[in-house]
């Protein structure tokens, strides 16, 4: 689906990090935490290709729909300098999201890194109806630590920091051990290395994981997004069979 | 306004195509318009077994562009006859499947099996790829490698062949008129120019087979020269493209000499794309004094 | 940070410069900054006799870039020794003289005259604009006559030679292991694609001459890879050139295997653009975590 | 000089026909009539090219710049979708104006066409101080006219539409022989076949015609708007020796 949502709201949460609120009737399919909105960028033709971005929380009584973005190139640059009122033209959403109705009455763990957190956020309020769940949020430093208190809401929070200067000094994966969370159901989004990780600590648990690649055109028509799979086909297209896959689904 | 294009004897309702590599298989397309509306349907490059391609990164944008080197991922023509050809049974724009491969033999072999297909109404004979170490592009660089390769496949099929043709080279007209002498009963030009990026981050090129295939709006004026180029030196029917996103664009490719015009990397922008300008070509069309598309061929633009 | 680069002997402080044919001889740029700044100054090539250059219009806008046909128009070799270089005579930059002709005669005379001129410091052998009948892009585009008259040149003059490269050529690596056996010092790479757009109004070429050389960002990808491809093949210095508009660009550029950069079409969108890039390079680079120029040669995207 | 200027405010005043006002410091230096700025379109590397717009009149006290636009592509419709506060980068004032000092006491001939009509404007108001002065304008037809009322102001003013629709029917030319005005000086501005109308219509009386070409670099570096002129070196750069010229100074 394609839609012009209307800009509400885009302000700095965090180091270089926004939020941003849009609305539109369309907001009204986005229900399913995990899927992706593929936004276009730009006027006229500078910027070809559309760019990735998870759905962080949706009210779907206002048809409100928050992103939140690191800004990192001209594509998330040009969503900064965004100001209330504008439209932006918004391809989704996109792809296979988490499965909510899995578990109930569960011990549930939501693992993010940077910005794999924000995924991760629709996810914790839906899960949060019928199971308990912790949250393992992983950030750089102080500067960069987002929505702690509003995972704190829905869930237990942990935050790790590399350096120590917010939260458990280390990795999502230190504090996995630290709190003997390793046996229970699991959801991660966050950068490669540490899916990795994960998935490497998490051997044997049953556990969903959301994955990033460069994408073309979003929809599972290019064959950009492609990784290594388990499956029969022997390949996964990010934008379409994922982000979201299972954990042992992916050749990472 | 009667859109109706004839490509030697291939009938198209109205000139507007998606280019191979940019539409898949069609399917992922049907979700956003009916693909009826097409003047043809142009699928993924097919080779002889499956291919998966070269590892990711696959894409990276640049200015009005983007570099991309799938690496030709396909299931294999008889994958594509059997899963992915079906989808498109009840449609009745005409399809022209793009063939690839890494030796003569393996072309042969692909067009042997789509000459079977009743559904596969053309080939497009990809000789251009710049994405594959072996094959693709060589033989669209030297005209008597594409002569010759273009008449093995003529004597494998009954399909008319329309030849991809690369632009990196320093007389494409020469190897235009290669392949019109060894049969080909059309051209479709212009395919990727080679380009890189590098990673400022990691130092390394940010596509991971080093090079990709640059496309969109970017390219718009070399493919608007190469075109022109063509038409003047051959008398087949010319598919053209290369950065056309709009139907003014659509409108500027015929007047350089193409008969009908596929549209890229702008789907990854618009999925909506091809549809819109369909619609709009009327209007476009009599905006800047045209009551058909054959007064357009009668304007254009030669030496 | 010593920015400081050394072109087989010609020293530059910093490797910006801006491209031929985009900066006149200076003097128009010189109400925006002190000329001193730059790396080197890159003079309008110069032909034996005065020249009027084709009709106009002679540019056209592309997206992410520009066409041009201006067609050599330039003073005449003598003309600009007389008329053009005292005027950069206070300025301690290097100056390099672009050569273009219509014959291997004409380029040899050129080169004698400016080989006279204590405030020439190196020539560049335009072998390659695309928007004259005769002469420039030929020699650029067959190994055998880039080399012959690389060496005639060199015969003719003291003065270290960088011949300027066509990108319009099927492998471009070739001609630059001609030339640089034929003797050149360096190489600057790549002049501009031949394009062409059409005026939806009038039905003719936007540009009188037809066809023009694309320029500006949209071919940045197709600059850095044909750099890459020829650093990869060549020992030569090279001078980047192709779609730069920022110190990121330069890093980039850098990074594939050019030695000093030139700035060329972002001069008319910012005519403070040379001076831009050299005060951020150097945050440029250490962003990117390099202490110095010889760091990033050290980085270098080598295959 | 570059500099940013602020709009003030864009709003249409004839068909697809924009006046736009702009604000800076740098408007200071607009006193020249004729004279013309280079503005940059858009942001990002899509527009490579600014774009040429005469300086329509200035309000050298609060620093206002004024120009009238026609959006005929890409450039002109970026124009047209700023909105106040909005800045535009501004190459200026750029070229070699009319010369406003020539004359006193005479009675002068201003003739514009379609968008050749708004430097003209900031020319009469000066001319006017020390002279007489007629402006014959024209237009397409009714919906294209503009500013009338202003030269009215500081002028005799007569229309031409080439319709009928207004005014008189017909060209600028055909109002120089009906009110037999073709013994005058004068400064004309407009379309090239306009200006070799007027060219051939005036022949031996002393005029200036400002021309237009397409522009490169627009300070005179890059020879893309060089027109063949009668002078010693054989051509002019329209950019930096015009846009203004003597009447017979260029071979149309
Ligand atoms: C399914 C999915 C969900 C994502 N959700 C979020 C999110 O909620 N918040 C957030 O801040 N980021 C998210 N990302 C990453 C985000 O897409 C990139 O940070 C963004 O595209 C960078 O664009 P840019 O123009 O600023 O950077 P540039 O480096 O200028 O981008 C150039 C190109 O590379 C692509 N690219 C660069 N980095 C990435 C990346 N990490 N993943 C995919 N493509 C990339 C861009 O899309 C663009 O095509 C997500 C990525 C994916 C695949
Ligand atoms: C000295 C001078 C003063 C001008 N003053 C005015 C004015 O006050 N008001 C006004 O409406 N127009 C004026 N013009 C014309 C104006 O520059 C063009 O209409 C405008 O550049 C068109 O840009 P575009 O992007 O909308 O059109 P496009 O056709 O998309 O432009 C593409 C390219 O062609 C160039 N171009 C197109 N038409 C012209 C033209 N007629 N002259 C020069 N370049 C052109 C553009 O600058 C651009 O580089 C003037 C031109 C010159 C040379
Ligand atoms: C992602 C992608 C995949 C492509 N795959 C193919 C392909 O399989 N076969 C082929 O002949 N061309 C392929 N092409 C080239 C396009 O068909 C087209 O020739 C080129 O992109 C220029 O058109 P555009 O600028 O409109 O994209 C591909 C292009 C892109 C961007
Ligand atoms: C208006 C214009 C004039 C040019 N004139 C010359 C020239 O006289 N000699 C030459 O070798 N290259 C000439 N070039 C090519 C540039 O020097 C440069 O190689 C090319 O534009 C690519 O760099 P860019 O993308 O930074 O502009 C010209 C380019 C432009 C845009
Ligand atoms: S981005 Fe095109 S298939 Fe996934
Ligand atoms: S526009 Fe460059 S010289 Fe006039």
């Amino acid at each position: 689906m394609i839609s012009d949502l209307r800009v509400m709201s885009n302000d700095e949460i965090a180091f270089n990090t926004y939020e941003m609120k849009l609305y539109g009737p369309a907001v009204a399919q986005y229900t399913m935490p995990g899927q992706f909105l593929h936004l276009r960028i730009g006027e006229g033709y500078e910027h070809m290709l559309r760019r990735p971005i998870s759905i962080a929380d949706v009210d779907l009584i206002r048809n409100v729909v928050t992103i939140v973005y690191k800004q990192l190139g001209e594509g998330t640059a040009w969503l900064r300098s965004r100001k209330p009122e504008d439209l932006i033209n918004v391809l989704g959403p996109q792809g296979n999201g988490f499965n909510v109705n899995q578990y109930s009455q569960e011990h549930l763990i939501v693992i993010g890194g940077g910005v794999g957190v924000p995924p991760l956020y629709y996810l914790t309020k839906q899960l949060a109806k019928n199971n308990k769940v912790t949250a393992i949020l992983g950030f750089q430093d102080q500067s960069s630590v987002f929505y702690e208190e509003a995972f704190s809401k829905f869930s237990e929070v942990y935050i790790a920091t590399n350096d120590g200067s917010y939260g458990e000094k280390g990795f999502v994966t230190d504090i996995l051990e630290s709190q003997q969370l390793t046996n229970h159901p699991y959801y991660a989004c966050g950068p490669t290395p540490m899916l990795k990780a994960i998935q490497n600590k998490l051997d044997g648990v049953s556990g969903y994981l959301s994955f990033e690649e460069r994408m073309g055109c979003g929809i599972g028509a290019c064959f950009a997004c492609v990784c290594e799979s388990t499956n029969q086909q022997g390949y996964v297209k990010i934008c379409q069979d994922g982000p979201v896959l299972k954990a042992r689904e992916v050749i990472l | 306004m009667n859109l109706n294009v004839d490509l030697n004897g291939l009938l198209l309702k109205n000139p507007i195509m998606p280019a191979s590599g940019c539409f898949g298989f069609g399917k992922e397309f049907s979700q956003f318009y009916n693909l009826n509306e097409l003047g043809a349907i142009v699928i993924k490059a097919a080779t002889g077994e499956q291919r998966f391609g070269n590892p990711t990164p696959r894409v990276a944008e640049t200015s009005g562009g983007m570099l991309n080197a799938i690496g030709l991922q396909n299931p294999g023509v008889e994958g594509i006859i059997e899963k992915e050809l079906p989808f498109l049974q009840g449609i009745d724009s005409p399809v022209i499947a793009n063939v690839a491969g890494s030796l003569p033999e393996e072309y042969v072999h692909v067009a042997k099996l789509l000459n079977e297909v009743d559904r596969v109404d053309a080939l497009e004979l990809n000789i251009s790829c710049p994405n594959v170490k072996e094959g693709g592009v060589q033989f669209g660089t030297d005209p008597r490698q594409a002569a010759d390769l273009t008449s093995l496949v003529k004597q494998a099929t009954n399909k008319p062949i329309f030849v991809k043709l690369s632009p990196n080279v320093s007389d494409i007209g020469e190897i235009a008129e290669a392949v019109e002498q060894a049969g080909a009963d059309g051209i479709s030009m212009i395919n990727t120019l080679t380009g890189m990026r590098i990673d400022l981050h990691t130092k390394q090129p940010i596509i991971s087979n080093r090079t990709g295939g640059l496309s969109g709006p970017a390219i718009k004026p070399i493919a608007i020269r190469m075109i022109n180029e063509v038409r003047n030196r051959v008398n087949l029917p010319i598919i053209g493209m290369g950065g056309v996103a709009s139907s003014e664009d659509v409108l500027e490719m015929l007047l350089a000499g193409a008969d009908a015009v596929a549209v890229g990397t702008a789907n990854f922008q618009n999925p909506m794309i091809c549809k819109e300008i369909i619609d709009e070509l009327p209007q476009t069309l009599m905006k800047y004094g045209f009551q058909s598309i054959k007064e357009v061929r009668n304007s254009r633009c030669l030496n």
